[in-house]
């Protein structure tokens, strides 16, 4: 029954898209209606919940003093996890995280780590032997599509309240993690040549591929991945690069720099 | 658990201002979710939980089926942001054993011989912790369940009492949790029928009995919390006959 | 074939009980023959095998010095594990503890820890350094039914017939654990309102609710677990609340104050 | 396996007072467990050592059907109380190896192909071990068999020798295991068929014969009081058919 | 990734020699293994890597069959001692990433609706890791796909380009790869449809551009080698019809 | 199909031992060609690619300083580790090694360990501190027939090149590996009382009996192990070791004393 219905969905989905339009009267550049709420959970060290339309992804970070890596010594150390947990999508099951959570998870990660928003060497505490490690918790609660781009916004969403909690390891006074850049991952969907922005969950099910762009404050990219059986032509990969950026700098100024 | 030189009370009221009897606050949301066939948000306290219900749908492994009913699984998870020291992602012994005792307190309500061969999953999400997470989780999870159409003979409300400084108390806070003489969650029905009841501490047969009866007092007035919780909910629609016989 | 057996078997239970009647003759309060042998494996610091009818459990107490966990620096630590293996039971799977075998786990920890039957600070050994480890390793070897008071019983059996192994770890002197409580778990079934204590695997298998109370020397109440998929009445919890301290009384008089 | 300073002789007996070619004491009880359909429980010195059959039973998961025989599973467990030193629970690599061989030392008795798409589950939990935990298990295995009612075309018995100080030594005890020359546990049928062999250590050619031929004799010795456990147990029955045949 | 002291250019060549836009020596040998449907071993650089395609074949579980197509399997695996570190065996994370976007650049040319229910596995073990193993691994796949006559739209090819002390460079070695400012691996088909893209660092716009055209370059000259392996393998066999299919 | 032709295979190979030949012309305690490549893997301390006949098995070694047992505190420590990987045949599955892969490390291990080939003395760095780590990983490219003489022999000839990486971590210059003894393992399967070493892949299927030697330079027995579901008679286990010392001299002379 559920399979009928989404064959319906996606037909209709599909004879939208040629004729130009999508089912919820988006333009194909145009992103869900985005909310951001900071510092939701007092026990993270900064925490944020991001709505996405329907989508929502609460992120948490954690910090506490640990080992550095032995090719690291004097700089901090940010570890990003992905839950997709089975609350979110009757596709997503219980167990350990699957590629589908790992490469999300590492998307998260690159974005953050690639674009330096970091300081991670301001995160040595003594060097060689204690730093900060920096635990990024994303956790998916409804997936209506496009979870990564509201995941990479949840995460430097909620790094950007983050307070390192010295005090509680008596390391001196609490301050705000300093934060240096701001990474926004923005994906298309490609479907019969037409590029789509934001998809939403039947929007995914029907293109099979998509281009994550990561891109920073100065308009540089920190991160691209194309997933999904598919295939693009450079200028296509361009033209998702151009649009990427300039959506990226939109949703920067309007949540993360207001 | 032990005592300490903590001072549970101050002028006869608790650390947080209640009464030995008061509830903390309560705050229930239906529907939060999308994407689930029922969901519902809940904060106690400073608990924040979150509950889905997927189904009746398709078992997956098959051996799994039942022929007669459906089966009910239960995933009481906590997110690792949830609690003081952050938690290793995935379930621990802790998990299990309140998913098996979590599902035993929802699962007596559930007419489950309506869908034989089918699935119903329950699952559970504590994004922060503040004792009393598995009474929260089921008291969102029953509301879940009812919003997702499923056939229950009755509501299930969920509460615990303790004991701090030889007083019983309702509904324990984390330092009357952490430093208290016992905790006694349990689970009812609005008929007073105990779906849930665990314990652990030190009790006198005549503390317990106390402490039961004011854990189903605390769910007795859970239960009104939920049942206008799903009133809120289905009051516009035209036909709410399945809310009504839900909290019948 | 096994399963028309089976239901045969509980048509039968069904009607006898009906008739007020159990399948070996015993009344409803009755506990099957208990036997405890004491110090059966020379390998462990304490065991003991308890037979219940005839459902055997083995427990054996382990232990050795190890780190206290950092918010109880001058406490030794318990740590209680039960193996369901496959030998005693067609129901049993191997692999790791499922959740029957973890409840069952945490119960038989419970009683030991709520009861606070082992002084945990008298395991002591370099405060915040070194303190014993105490594995109370629970070993179902036959599942007849009541599985769960069987190895409680065994748990503080085996504990106190338990030689702390100091001299071997060049800690002084062996000595005995000292064991200052007597935690003793009693379960009933609740099946069209009667009550039976110590139910065999074929009343388990028609009653779908089971009341456990842990209960200590003093007649109070130190932990207590519904499981099974029924209810129970408020009065029923307190019947069985009576006859359980009674009948942990009994055994405990009987088998571990002799 | 390192020589050490361990005198290992004394008047040419050994540590435990017994000659080289000499068995430790060794006891059998048949069909000591109520829920399994064969059971049996060994003592070889100070190994205790517990055995259990199921089945034939249907197979799960299902893809590991045979059509035209039963599969045999066995599963060689170590209770952490067992050894010296706690051993984690759940299987480890050697545990893993030692399932493999024994399986593999008891298979060629069954008559599978009775049973096709069905399972016999063979469990041997080590309680106490003592050095020869393994042929002490199929020892036990064996004769749980044999109580199940599993068609066999023999009965397998299984003994180690060693060589410690260059002497060649029957059943070695623990302190002959760890600091032996040379362990070599085989299991075989009452004709002198081997249906394992291991060895590991170092031994000549000509002492290689040797330790096979001493471990041969010991597990004929073991072979009778094998048959002498299972005829008291079935001694009483009027139609002890299927034990003769099994033991014949 | 960090800058460093490190001179990457010296004479406006690179460390090992190599002009900006040239790759690494590349050696491929088609069909080295016996027991796989087909086989490829492959060289760039210091990489060295085996590929190994079995199928189409049932699927086991049965669960994860198509009824319209074959589903395409593909696991990339490093030996324990490819890296400077002992890595320890099975997958990490990086490791299913990379399976992941490795399986998505061969998926699209493989005609999968040719073999409903069944799959084609994909198996890429890394014996010696310099940098660039994800490209390498989807080469060998790519040629070990059309030595298992697996029916393809086209051939496939992978390169990366990247980015040190701010010039594009072609095919980045292990020094340029870990203390550069950016890697870009690509695969695509021999017309130029780009079925993998990552990339990590930084790079401007127009930075990208560049590098995803000289990534293009490199891919068409691995294409060129690629085909010749396929061809030189093949030339003798009296019907190369389905080669010539493959590489058109 | 598969299966069709695996049948008719094992149908033909049947019939040419029953006229007492083998499928490729060998006689039946005849090796196939042998061929052996040292130091293929440049990261590793020691590596070989064995090949007998389409047999392929390559081994590496790496070693790293780390801490000793604690009942052997002046000895190195020796880890075998196994994978049977998919790539190598159609009979793997991915996956933790199962009790297949399981049996050969420990094999390949017992080989190097029982015939003390390394001098794990030498190996000690600081007394109880630091001693040295040998890792010995056996990965199966290509299973047609008798992989475990194939791993065994590239383990011995993977250690006979190792250099120990001593200057990578200031312990002094690198040097030799020394090895004191060559432990060769020959394996013979029983088919009808026909005895045939280095079985191939077709072979293995149709015997369900091996029995592997591992024998040392002065041609004592230092591991033996019979794998299968069949059995064997005395006198077929003391023809296999006369062969197989014989055998293994051969090849230790021809390959590895070279």
């Amino acid at each position: 029954m559920t399979n009928v219905i989404s064959e319906i969905k996606k037909d209709f989905i599909y004879n939208l898209l040629l004729k130009g339009e999508r089912a919820d009267g988006r333009t194909f550049d145009q992103y869900r209606e985005i909310s951001i709420q900071r510092d939701v959970i007092r026990k993270a060290e900064g925490s944020a919940l991001v709505k996405l339309g329907s989508s929502q992804v609460l992120v948490g970070v954690k910090m506490q003093p640990g080992e550095p890596f032995p090719d690291s010594p004097n700089r901090g150390v940010i570890i990003t996890n992905a839950e997709l947990v089975p609350l979110a999508s009757p596709s997503f099951e219980p167990g350990p995280p699957n590629e589908v959570g790992i490469e999300l998870a590492r998307l998260v990660d690159r974005g953050v780590r690639e674009s330096k928003a970091v300081d991670l060497e301001a995160l040595c505490i003594v060097p060689g032997k204690q730093v900060w490690i920096v635990f990024i918790d994303v956790h998916i609660l409804d997936d209506c599509g496009n979870i990564l781009d509201a995941a990479s916004l949840g995460a430097i969403s909620a790094l950007l309240c983050t307070k390192v909690p010295a005090s509680k390891f008596g390391l001196g006074e609490d301050y705000i993690l300093p934060i240096r850049d701001l990474p926004i991952a923005t994906s298309a969907i490609e479907f019969n040549d037409v590029l789509m922005f934001d998809p939403g969950v039947d929007e995914e099910a029907i293109a099979n591929t998509k281009l994550t762009i990561i891109s920073t404050i100065e308009g540089n990219i920190c991160g691209t991945q194309k997933s999904g059986t598919g295939m693009l032509k450079p200028e296509q990969v361009y033209r998702i690069i151009d649009i990427a950026c300039e959506k990226a700098k939109e949703i920067r100024e309007k949540f993360l720099e207001a | 658990m032990d005592e300490t030189d903590i001072t549970f009370f101050k002028d006869g009221l608790r650390l947080d201002g209640r009464r030995a009897d008061q509830l903390r606050p309560v705050k229930i949301e239906v529907g939060v979710l999308a994407r689930a066939d029922g969901s519902c948000y809940i904060e106690m306290g400073g608990n924040k939980v979150i509950a889905a219900v997927y189904g009746p749908r398709e078992v997956h492994p098959r051996h799994l089926q039942e022929v007669s009913r459906a089966i009910v699984r239960y995933r009481y998870n906590m997110a690792s942001f949830s609690v003081e020291e952050r938690k290793r992602p995935g379930p621990d012994r802790r998990s299990y054993e309140l998913s098996k005792v979590s599902r035993e307190a929802l699962e007596p309500v559930i007419l489950t011989s309506f869908f034989p061969r089918s699935v119903i999953d329950v699952f559970v999400e504590v994004l922060q912790a503040d004792a009393g997470t598995r009474t929260a989780g089921i008291n969102a999870a029953a509301v879940a369940l009812a919003d997702a159409g499923i056939p229950m003979k009755s509501m299930i409300s969920s509460c615990a009492a303790g004991k701090v400084a030889d007083t019983i108390v309702l509904d324990p806070m984390k330092e009357e949790d952490n430093f208290g003489q016992a905790d006694l969650p349990i689970a009812m029905t609005p008929n007073g029928d105990i779906t849930l009841m665990q314990m652990d501490g030190g009790l006198t047969p005549d503390e317990f009995r106390r402490a039961v009866e004011m854990a189903m007092k605390g769910a007795r007035d859970i239960y009104e919390i939920q049942r206008q919780a799903l009133v809120n909910k289905y009051s516009q629609l035209t036909d709410p006959g399945h809310v009504e016989a839900v909290v019948q």
